[in-house]
């Protein structure tokens, strides 16, 4: 069980992270000279948005041992819904009105999963596998399927949309949705680190039987924790409508799996019980400076799909020797000598 | 419409009462019992609903032409899960063999003639199956040698692989199978098609490679615990490898039935399966953590989406509403199986329940 | 000081069913302020379950838990906590993927219903419990890469971070070396005067008269004896708790002067863990290795199986030299391994008994056409559960559900299964009771008659009496002396030890 | 390459009616790439109406995902039923062949759309000639940009044949006749996705600074391309054209980051298909010169490069000026 979990992190995980990204930027900027300006900077930060929260939302699913594949439908499912809402009740109470609501949707949506997976223990992946496919049925067939257009949207929604922090003329712009996605990464960072619900996540992804014993409500816990995941992909699929100006009820749903390669890749133990904040936003960006640049680097469209399939893979690889034990592959629960001294 | 929604409630929560109390009195191997069951139910629904177009023998043919491939690819990931691990890659190694025949043998059509390429047929296909066991080879080099976690190993192979087919193809769907293959998959032996046959076969051989030999057992026994495997002195380099080669050998026969229905090959055919035989596996009982899996069970959750899929067909509701149907079915086969375990701790034997354990009595 | 009246825990005859097992069945008793009170039973008799309601983790069917007076229906581990139960458990419950110091602080901070964690705080908990136990240990190491022993101190720890008023240890002291036992007992000791209550389950039953002033044993989930620690010694306890007579007497069979040598080791060496380690093992005899935690007598097994490859000198199987650098080429050699870590290294839990026991041999069981010839399967499965008696419903079983002592066995019969030349055991009756404890050196000794070579590596001294013929003792990665014949007993070993 | 969990793959839609099998059931179904899309909804809309007009079961399927492998599924259960006709939207041309065989020897009309030159289909109806239509586009980006400076072309898919002949239809043209303009790209692939046609553009755009044209032909690709362009501040040096349908493009024709968009009524697409199928299932012919009475297919014109399919003159150039004019 320990040697499983110590497998997918290296012993300092974010500084190789920082290394590979190190590298493919210097590589990029060697290839392109239009690599090396505001603009593409802002762009890799606007586009790492949306991604980013679904990543805070997945890793702390992935701590606590499991794997959440429904958000992406949740978040589609709570964005559309909430806008499509509002804007039949002719009503527009700001964007901040709209994004709870949403969030309110998705942690009911998350109570959902929360409850089924802790009340009857089952396997995370297959139940919010079952779940997104229930979640993006019922939204097309009952909710609806019309794509609602920028023209559409409340005022509110389009104004916020064009907010931006600071203007670079002509070299793009950094977009003032950055502000609340850095304080929701700092707020799931601290809830991780420094709070007992936070550290009984991390308990129950390391031992669940003894997470019991030392006293944790783990189905509490459990539900709590998808409600809140539920909630964070709300805020994201919001992100995602308020960014791209349209709410489009076939969108982000396919994504989850990229999401929770560039989560692993940012050192979270896909067994649970490890995983970091600042892993998960250095995953991300590796991934999305990777996605974001391809035409940049002159990649042949054709080739672009490849490329980031081996890119994924030298990412993990790499990870994967690192956080290699003596005995090759398999996993290797024998203790390091040097500790034995220790106690002796 | 709406009564139709109350036909699928009322089916939805008709399985789930009689079944839960229809299970207690079966007794088989964990999986196989309610997938039975619930095939036999849906079937029955649905026959009952729409006689006239469900039971028209050119709708049973087509389940039985159409069931196959995800059959395979489900038996794919099914061994892959047993291990522990699970395989994304099966789809897109399917398409790199069908691409393989496909391109192949035009391309020997157009430099020596049809005949030539007919020729020459059962080569290609074997190079084609070849390119499937590769291509499994590299996912289980990536598992058992790099030491990667499976579901990312094969998560970037299924684009890998996928992005390289696009590049071969260009894009392109490339037209033209084996004329062979091409009437394999109008034919029919006894009414059965041929497809269903092959898929039939093709579990049979993997039941008794995983039951019945050292092997198999060992695959089984890496799921299980990989650590005590190792301290038995089982390698799990080649537990492993041979896995996932079986996987790709077992994507590339589904790729060979991509072609067999429709002579052509894309790098995008199948796309909607992944997650789909993912579903299917776990409905067939295996267990996602490792160790346990009947290929009796994955089969028969094949045919029961199968028929869940015409059925609705037949009912005219629509895809997303088969997809809802989907989910339900998945959870509420878990949440029942949990329910029924509780109450019974020591009835649950992960291992080797499809084959009778020998007791001293016995002897 | 002399316990006073009001019992802090009473149990009153609970009962308790697994799928038709009773692992209770109507078990009464009470536990007074500073009295150290003994469980003690053979595997499976009811020790942990008895110690899983008591906190909570389980619900009996019937039957009720008072503690200080209160009568709990629905005793849930936060109740248990809170009113002051601490449990050391068997499998220490500890997370791996945590540091020491949060895992021993982390228990506390949830009583009380802390909602913040501070991880000055934490460490200050975690350190203020150590250096009150006068114990170095590594608070911000992971537990996942600590030892055994580390990881059971860890345990204890957890459970006095808190002032607790009931302290229950189910087999705290399995992976504890001497010193460390007796640290362990001042400080029960020092927890009797503050008047704490003290549940103690060990199968090392002079440590339990040593400790306890009461007795309880348990055969079978039913109480077959209670009665003050004063008027029992081992053996009586031992009658008790398996209804015969036990004996520890040491018999060890000759061994042929001419029986040819199976394993030698040259001067093998592995950097950082031992050195110059040369010896002979000839076919029918018992060694055994002992040493302090941390002396390399693991790391020697280790090396012999190719977990930790050797890195100098050289391994000769029955004659051949060895390259041994894994486990696969140790096993092929022909050695066997019966690991520490029985529940992860040793045993598929969620795996059959029939399966486990051919795990290691699957191949010699291919027939023709590369299938398994089932009919010998069933043989020899048949064959080694009545040899081994293993008590279990049938070999279809789970190992899961069974008790160290026939999960030490089902281990056993996987290597048996496979006729190695040579058997290696780290700590075989780790945890196992008296009465399992003695077949398993019977078993041992029956193989090593049959021609087999075993190395035992233990702390238990009266254990590696009874059996070996031979005993190596280890310090700081070097043999430093060798008992044979006459020289093996308990006394001298102690004394060469401490040496 | 994205995947979508609780996809039938193995999926159909509605379908079957209570009449039992055998016999022709008398149903028109238009199969199409993928239901729940704005397109298709619209396409949906024409179908409906035309059923209401005729008085014919008609009604309109299609799988959950743009997926080769849902198409079939939905129309092996459709052989199933016996319908009358089936329309067919492909994803995929060759995917179909044998399917669609299949269908044409259970005596079914087989009808298909934006599938130039598939094969075992009775005839293939378009809103008008591919090549021709990208030209269009082209001339108005020509105009636009004053026949000078660089350009790129985006597809949905690269495996859409469709699409591809638009962008060759529109780059031919170009060369023809605006020699001073320069495709700086291959076309690119968004993946039908708009977040991924929006990042495509803001490369592109930091790559070649001074780029004049981008010429969309998903539906939303214009709308991602338009986003970006609007972003980077430069709605009038640069000229966003390509299809789409006015609700997906409107706000974006406001703002004008998008200056004129392209597209055919799929409503009236789906009325022609349906038309075609009604006009064959009762023995008639198509051929030069015949009036589906739709709306843009007043006069079919035979395609050449297939002996089986026609066009209408159905394509509509919307921009701001006339956008109001539409309601999808
Ligand atoms: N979770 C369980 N499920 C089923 N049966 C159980 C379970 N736990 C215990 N039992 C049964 O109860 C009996 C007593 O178990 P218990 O753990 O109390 O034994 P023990 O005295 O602790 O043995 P050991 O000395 O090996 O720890 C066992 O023999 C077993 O058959
Ligand atoms: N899931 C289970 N099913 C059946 N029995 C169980 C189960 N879990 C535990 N037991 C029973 O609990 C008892 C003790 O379990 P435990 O693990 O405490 O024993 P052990 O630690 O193996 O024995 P020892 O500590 O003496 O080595 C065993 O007798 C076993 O039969
Ligand atoms: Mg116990
Ligand atoms: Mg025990």
């Amino acid at each position: 069980m320990s040697g499983r979990l110590s497998r997918l992190r290296g012993p300092n995980n974010e500084g190789l992270l920082v290394a590979v990204i190190l590298v493919v930027v210097v590589a990029m900027a060697l290839s392109s000279p239009a690599f090396f300006t505001a603009g593409t900077f802002f762009a890799l930060v606007r586009s790492s948005m949306v991604p980013l929260i679904f990543a805070l939302g997945v890793l702390m699913v992935l701590i606590s041992g499991g794997i959440d594949v429904s958000f992406p439908a949740i978040a589609i499912f709570a964005a559309y819904s909430t806008v499509k809402w509002v804007i039949g009740a002719g009503a527009d109470p700001g964007p901040w009105v709209i994004i709870a609501i949403a969030m309110l949707v998705g942690a009911v949506l998350g109570l959902v999963n929360g409850v089924v997976i802790a009340r009857f223990r089952l396997p995370t992946l297959i139940v919010t596998l079952g779940t997104q496919s229930i979640f993006k049925g019922v939204l097309i067939s009952y909710i609806g399927s019309v794509y609602i257009s920028a023209a559409d949207l409340p005022d509110s929604v389009n104004a916020l949309a064009g907010s931006h922090l600071l203007d670079v003329s002509g070299g793009g712009y950094l977009h003032f949705m950055i502000v609340p996605v850095v304080v929701v990464a700092v707020l799931v960072a601290l809830l991780l680190s420094r709070t007992i619900f936070g550290r009984s996540i991390y308990a129950i992804g390391g031992d669940t039987e003894a997470a019991r014993r030392v006293g944790i409500d783990v189905v509490r816990t459990q539900v709590w924790l998808y409600v809140l995941v539920g909630a964070l992909a709300a805020f994201g699929g919001m992100l995602y409508v308020i960014l791209g100006r349209n709410a489009n009820p076939q969108s982000i749903v396919g994504t989850e799996l990229d999401i929770i390669a560039a989560v692993v890749l940012g050192g979270a133990s896909i067994f649970g019980g490890r995983g970091s904040v600042l892993g998960t936003v250095l995953g991300v960006v590796l991934v999305q400076l990777i996605n974001n640049n391809l035409v940049l680097l002159g990649i042949p469209s054709t080739w672009q799909r490849a490329a980031v399939g081996i890119l994924l893979l030298l990412g993990v690889g790499a990870q994967a020797l690192g956080a290699r034990r003596p005995n090759g592959h398999s996993v290797d629960v024998e203790p390091p000598l040097e500790r034995e001294e220790v106690a002796a | 419409m709406s009564e139709q929604r109350n036909a699928l409630r009322d089916v939805n929560s008709r399985v789930e009462a009689g079944w839960s109390a229809v299970l207690e009195r079966v007794h088989v191997a964990h999986g196989v019992g309610r997938m039975a069951l619930l095939l036999v139910l849906t079937f029955t629904f649905f026959a009952v609903q729409r006689p006239g177009v469900f039971l028209n023998p050119v709708n049973l043919t087509n389940m039985g032409i159409a069931a196959p491939e995800i059959g395979l690819l489900s038996l794919a990931v099914m061994i892959a899960m047993l291990t522990g691990g699970i395989d994304l890659s099966v789809v897109a190694m399917a398409n790199g063999t069908a691409i393989t025949v496909s391109s192949l043998y035009t391309a020997v059509g157009d430099a020596q003639g049809q005949a030539a390429a007919e020729g020459w047929a059962p080569l290609i296909v074997l190079v084609g199956v070849l390119v499937g066991v590769l291509l499994g080879a590299f996912n289980g080099f990536l598992v058992s040698v790099v030491g990667i976690t499976p579901i990312l190993a094969t998560l970037g192979t299924m684009q890998l692989y996928n992005g390289l087919a696009l590049v071969w193809t260009g894009g392109v769907t490339i037209s033209g199978a084996p004329s062979a293959l091409r009437s394999m998959g109008g034919t029919a032996v006894a009414g059965i098609p041929v497809l269903t046959i092959i898929l039939v076969l093709c579990a049979v051989l993997l039941a008794v490679v995983i039951n019945r030999t050292p092997i198999g057992r060992k695959v089984q026994l890496q799921g299980a615990n990989p650590v005590a495997a190792r301290y038995s002195g089982i390698s799990p380099r080649s537990t492993l490898m041979m896995t996932y080669v079986i996987s790709g050998l077992l994507s590339a026969v589904a790729g060979l039935l991509f072609l067999s229905r429709n002579p052509s090959a894309s790098a995008d055919y199948g796309s909607s399966y992944v997650l789909l035989v993912i579903v299917i596996v776990v409905l067939g009982g295996t267990n996602p953590a490792g160790g346990f899996a009947t290929v009796l069970g994955v089969l028969l959750a094949t045919l029961t989406l199968q028929v869940v899929a015409s059925g609705f067909s037949a009912l005219r509701l629509s895809a997303y509403e088969y997809a809802i149907a989907q989910g339900v079915i998945l959870i509420g086969v878990m949440v029942l199986d949990q329910v029924r375990f509780r109450r019974r701790p020591l009835r649950r034997r992960p291992g080797m329940q499809d084959r009778p354990v020998p007791t001293p009595a016995e002897k | 000081m002399a316990p006073s009246a009001a019992p802090v825990l009473e149990v009153h005859d609970v009962v308790k069913t697994y799928g038709g097992i009773h692992a209770l069945n109507g078990v009464s008793l009470e536990l007074l302020p500073g009295e150290v009170h003994c469980l003690a039973g053979e595997n499976g008799s009811g020790k942990s379950t008895l110690i899983k309601i008591i906190s909570g983790v389980e619900k009996p069917d019937s039957g009720t838990v008072v503690i200080n007076g209160r009568t709990h229906r629905h005793l849930t581990t936060g109740d248990a906590i809170r009113s002051g139960i601490q449990v050391i458990y068997q499998d220490f419950s500890l997370f791996p993927n945590l540091s020491a110091a949060e895992n021993i602080a982390m228990l506390s901070e949830l009583a009380d219903r802390r909602r913040i964690s501070s991880r000055s705080r934490i460490r200050a908990a975690a350190r203020r419990v150590v250096e009150d136990l006068g114990l170095r240990l590594d608070l911000d190491a992971d537990v996942a890469d600590l030892t055994v022993a580390d990881r059971q101190l860890i345990a204890i720890c957890r459970a006095l971070v808190n002032d607790a008023k009931v302290l229950i240890m189910d087999e705290p002291t399995t992976a504890l070396t001497h010193t460390e036992v007796e640290r362990l007992f001042t400080i029960v000791r020092r927890l009797q005067e503050r008047g704490v209550a003290v549940m103690f389950v060990s199968h090392k039953l002079d440590e339990v008269l040593e400790i306890s002033q009461r007795v309880t044993v348990l055969r079978n989930g039913a109480q077959v004896a209670s009665g003050a620690a004063a008027d029992h010694t081992p053996r009586t306890i031992a009658k008790a708790m398996t209804g015969r007579e036990v004996s520890d007497e040491r018999l060890v069979g000759e061994v042929p002067p001419d029986a040819p040598v199976l394993l030698e080791l040259d001067r093998l060496g592995r950097a950082g863990g031992f050195s110059d380690v040369s010896f002979a093992l000839r076919a029918g005899e018992i060694l055994g290795i002992t040493g302090l935690l941390g002396s390399g007598r693991s790391e020697i097994a280790e090396a012999i199986f190719g977990i930790h490859p050797a890195d100098s000198g050289t391994i000769r199987v029955a004659g051949t030299e060895r390259r041994i650098r894994s486990i696969r080429d140790a096993v092929h050699a022909g050695i066997g391994y019966v690991p520490e870590d029985r529940l992860t290294q040793g045993l598929f839990l969620d795996v059959s008994i029939a399966d486990n026991m051919i795990a290691a041999s699957l191949d010699s069981y291919r027939a023709r056409g590369g299938l398994l010839d089932r009919r010998r399967v069933r043989d020899s499965i048949a064959d080694l559960f009545r040899r081994l008696r293993i008590q279990a419903p049938n070999v279809g079983a789970m190992v899961r559900s069974l008790s160290g002592g026939n999960a030490q066995r089902v281990v056993l019969a996987k290597w048996l299964d496979r006729k190695p030349a040579v058997l290696v055991l780290n700590g075989p009756t780790v945890g196992v009771d008296i009465g399992s404890k003695e077949e398993i050196i019977a078993i041992l000794r029956e193989q090593a008659a049959a021609g087999m070579g075993v190395i035992i590596i233990s702390d238990d001294i009266p254990e590696l009496v009874t059996a070996c013929h031979r005993i190596l003792i280890v310090h700081e990665g070097r043999v430093v002396s060798e008992l044979t014949g006459d020289e093996v007993d308990a006394h001298e070993i102690q004394r060469r030890m401490a040496a | 390459s994205s995947v979508n969990g609780g996809d039938p793959g193995t999926g159909s839609t509605d379908g079957g009616s209570s009449s039992s099998g055998g016999a022709a059931d008398g149903a028109y179904v238009v199969v199409v790439k993928a239901t729940g899309i704005g397109w298709f909804d619209r396409m949906e809309v024409g179908v409906n109406e035309w059923a209401d007009e005729t008085g014919m079961d008609a009604r309109e399927e299609g799988p959950s995902e743009a997926t080769n492998e849902g198409q079939v599924a939905i129309i092996q259960d459709l052989i199933a039923q016996q319908p009358t006709a089936i329309s067919v939207v492909p994803n995929d041309l060759a995917g179909l062949e044998s399917v669609l065989k299949q269908a044409q020897d259970a005596g079914i009309v087989v009808v298909s759309h934006e599938a130039v030159g598939i094969k075992n289909v009775d005839i293939d109806i378009e809103g008008f000639e591919n090549k021709a239509y990208g030209a269009q586009i082209m001339e108005n980006l020509g105009e636009c940009t004053g026949g000078e400076g660089q350009y790129v072309q985006f597809v949905g898919r690269l495996t859409n044949g469709s699409h591809s002949e638009w962008v060759q239809g529109a780059y031919e043209k170009q060369q023809a006749d605006f020699p001073d303009m320069t495709r700086v790209e291959d076309p690119i692939e968004s993946e039908e996705n708009e977040e991924v046609a929006y990042n495509k553009a803001k490369e592109l755009l930091a790559k070649y600074p001074d780029i004049k044209a981008f010429q969309g032909s998903a539906g939303t690709d214009v709308v991602g391309i338009g986003r970006a362009v609007e972003e980077a501040g430069k709605t009038d040096s640069i000229c966003v054209m390509g299809t789409s349908i006015p609700s997906v493009a409107k706000g974006y024709l406001d703002s004008g980051a998008i200056d004129k968009i392209f597209f055919w009524d799929p409503a009236m697409a789906g009325k022609a298909q349906l038309a075609v199928a009604k006009i064959l299932a009762e023995g008639g012919t198509i051929e030069e010169g015949t009036d589906l009475g739709v709306p843009g297919y007043e006069s079919l014109v035979k395609l050449d490069g297939a002996d089986n399919a026609y066009a209408g003159d159905a394509g509509v150039a919307v921009d701001l000026s006339n956008v109001d004019q539409y309601n999808f």
